[in-house]
């Protein structure tokens, strides 16, 4: 059995943390990285004590969970560290486009009245994610039996889209009648719009290096 | 160590060998080759850890402390066939290229028999230097293998670090991207179905209508009563008032909203959600 | 646009390295934790120099390697550190490394050069290897009849083996010189391609973690 001074053990824990996947106990220090020396406990905790005092001050901290020590990043630093992972989510169905117009254009509208509209239930999720994007919120109750929430469109639904008010949204009965008198222009468009919104993601998709 | 003369830091590699090339040149050495014999059992073993006939030329040349640039072509081909066939009597596979390489080196054994013309040497190569170039190229991968081999890497001698991301990170979503052209053409494709259906007729509402709607909504709450005239404002002027009043009563109708007035042309209050009596 | 002073940079920058699986460059770290900030790359640089010296005396250390800076366990510590994992790290054939080297100094190069060389034939397990492992990448094709592969070291080479650039390669200057003097012809290594092979792997580079 070797004899190993104080600073060297801190350096050789410090070290196994980091170099963990999992959290490490004292039990794993000794009989892992600490088997060939002769170390008492008392002499693991201090060490364990004074890395916790090193790393006070900086940007990660050395914390005891269930199954032993293992470095964390700082908490306060979450909302900037965060930005290192990134996902992007996919394209908006037909079925989240469509609500999102028909709150849009008809707002404020309850979800049975979409529904109405549409032909088909809603799905929470839709309804979820245009309320997390900020596009949509609950503006008040219709007084109907069950009180259902009434949807309107936000100010950054405005801004996302560029428009100062909802007078501006282009008037959909215009639109429609310009594509009646096209007649099968409907089909092009739509296959145009889909190419178009695909070379849009695709710019969004490129990560950051 | 370094004691290498001109000629060898010139033509040999300069990277460090593990038999000192300086012992080389001697005519004693060459003269006294020791340690020639292998015992077979030993040779199978050898020969397993070579990587080929320039590997072994190599072995064969560095054993007997030979330099590249001046090693006895004739003594060197002679061990090199001995071991080639000590290996086919092992019936060790033989590699094709150590085949080829024998037959190179009795092509430069017989070659250094014959004289040698002045006028023949620019036409061709001398096979013996183009032998001592693939060695020396050879070396020089060899020794640097070793090296790269003996470089800190990861796993073995460096550990990368992993350090848990604070429970509370979430990961930024990047949202897809929707243009306003597909906006209309959702909402206009949905009232087209609808229509097509014909469940019910929708009636064309001006836009200004349902978003004052919305925002009136949002200026009031279900707890206190606001007075009605809070819900216009003057810079509208008649058209904006045109279009909250509108608002006010669609939202009545839809019982999103109620009206109270205490007497005759008194204030009238709103507030959210229908009427309940006191 | 926000300000950070110097010791908030230090720390975030230090819990960016270590919450990330790879090396970080500074590109990087302006585009996701410093984006909302103003900070000059001197100041980053400074706050990285500034972190390397604060780790000189740990257990493990800031080093900077192709890809970028990374923290990793001190070197003499791996003898106990290794005793961590069940499974002793790969250890590779002569073959593989001879095959390695070929392609790491005398890069782009192809098969049939690395065989010459060798005066052996190059095994596809080798090559297959080395590509899972992303050490080696094809970067082009030499043109010639039958138009092989050009292989080039990559990015995660040079990490793997801690080294900076080619230049850092064990000897790379002596070796150079030595094959400009065994041979007036043949592919030396072309600084111009590699570096450019680099950068095109640059392009490609996986998204963030």
């Amino acid at each position: 059995m070797k004899k190993i001074n104080s600073e060297q053990l801190k350096q050789l824990i410090e070290a196994t943390i980091f170099v963990s996947d999992q959290p490490v106990s004292v039990d794993k220090l000794k009989n892992t990285v600490l088997a060939d020396f002769t170390v008492s406990d008392k002499a693991i905790q201090s060490a364990l004590s004074a890395l916790q005092l090193d790393y006070r001050p900086r940007g990660i901290q050395l914390v005891e969970v269930a199954s032993g020590y293992r470095f964390q990043s700082l908490d306060s630093l979450s909302p900037w560290l965060s930005r290192l992972w990134q996902e992007t989510s996919p394209r908006y169905s037909r079925a989240m486009l469509e609500t999102l117009a028909l709150i849009a254009y008809r707002q404020p509208i309850t979800r049975g009245e979409i529904e109405q509209v549409r032909g088909v239930a809603v799905s929470s999720n839709i309804i979820k994610t245009l309320t997390e994007r900020e596009w949509i919120k609950v503006v008040g109750h219709k007084e109907v039996p069950g009180r259902p929430a009434l949807y309107a469109t936000t100010k950054q639904f405005l801004d996302y889209f560029s428009l100062k008010s909802l007078s501006d949204l282009p008037n959909a009965e215009d639109f429609m009648a310009s594509l009646d008198a096209t007649q099968n222009v409907t089909h092009v468009l739509h296959e145009e719009q889909a190419t178009q919104a695909q070379g849009d993601s695709d710019n969004q998709k490129e990560p950051i290096h | 160590m370094s004691n290498s003369d001109e000629s060898a830091s010139t033509l040999a590699t300069p990277v460090q060998q593990p038999l000192p090339l300086a012992f080389v040149n001697g005519e004693a050495v060459i003269e006294k080759p020791e340690d020639l014999y292998i015992p077979p059992e030993a040779l199978e073993v050898i020969l397993e850890s070579f990587e080929g006939p320039l590997d072994l030329l190599l072995y064969l040349i560095r054993k007997q402390k030979f330099d590249i640039t001046t090693m006895p072509v004739a003594e060197i081909t002679r061990q090199y066939m001995e071991y080639v066939e000590v290996m086919q009597t092992l019936k060790l596979e033989l590699a094709a290229e150590y085949l080829l390489m024998a037959a190179i080196l009795a092509e430069i054994k017989s070659r250094l028999l014959l004289p040698s013309r002045s006028d023949e040497e620019d036409d061709e190569e001398d096979p013996r230097a183009a032998l001592i170039r693939r060695l020396q190229e050879y070396e020089l991968i060899k020794q640097a293998a070793e090296d790269l081999d003996l470089q800190p890497r990861m796993e073995r001698d460096l550990f990368s670090v992993s350090v848990e991301p604070s429970a509370d990170i979430q990961p930024v979503i990047i949202q897809p991207d929707v243009t306003l052209q597909e906006l209309v053409l959702a909402f206009s494709a949905a009232m087209q179905r609808a229509a097509a259906f014909e469940h019910h007729h929708i009636a064309p509402e001006a836009l200004s209508t349902r978003e004052r709607m919305s925002k009136i909504l949002q200026l009031l709450n279900a707890e206190q009563y606001t007075p009605m005239e809070a819900l216009f404002t003057a810079e509208e002027g008649r058209a904006g008032a045109v279009v909250t009043f509108l608002a006010i009563l669609e939202l009545v109708k839809g019982q999103s909203i109620s009206l109270v007035q205490a007497g005759p042309f008194a204030r009238i209050h709103v507030k959210l959600g229908s009427f309940e009596a006191p």
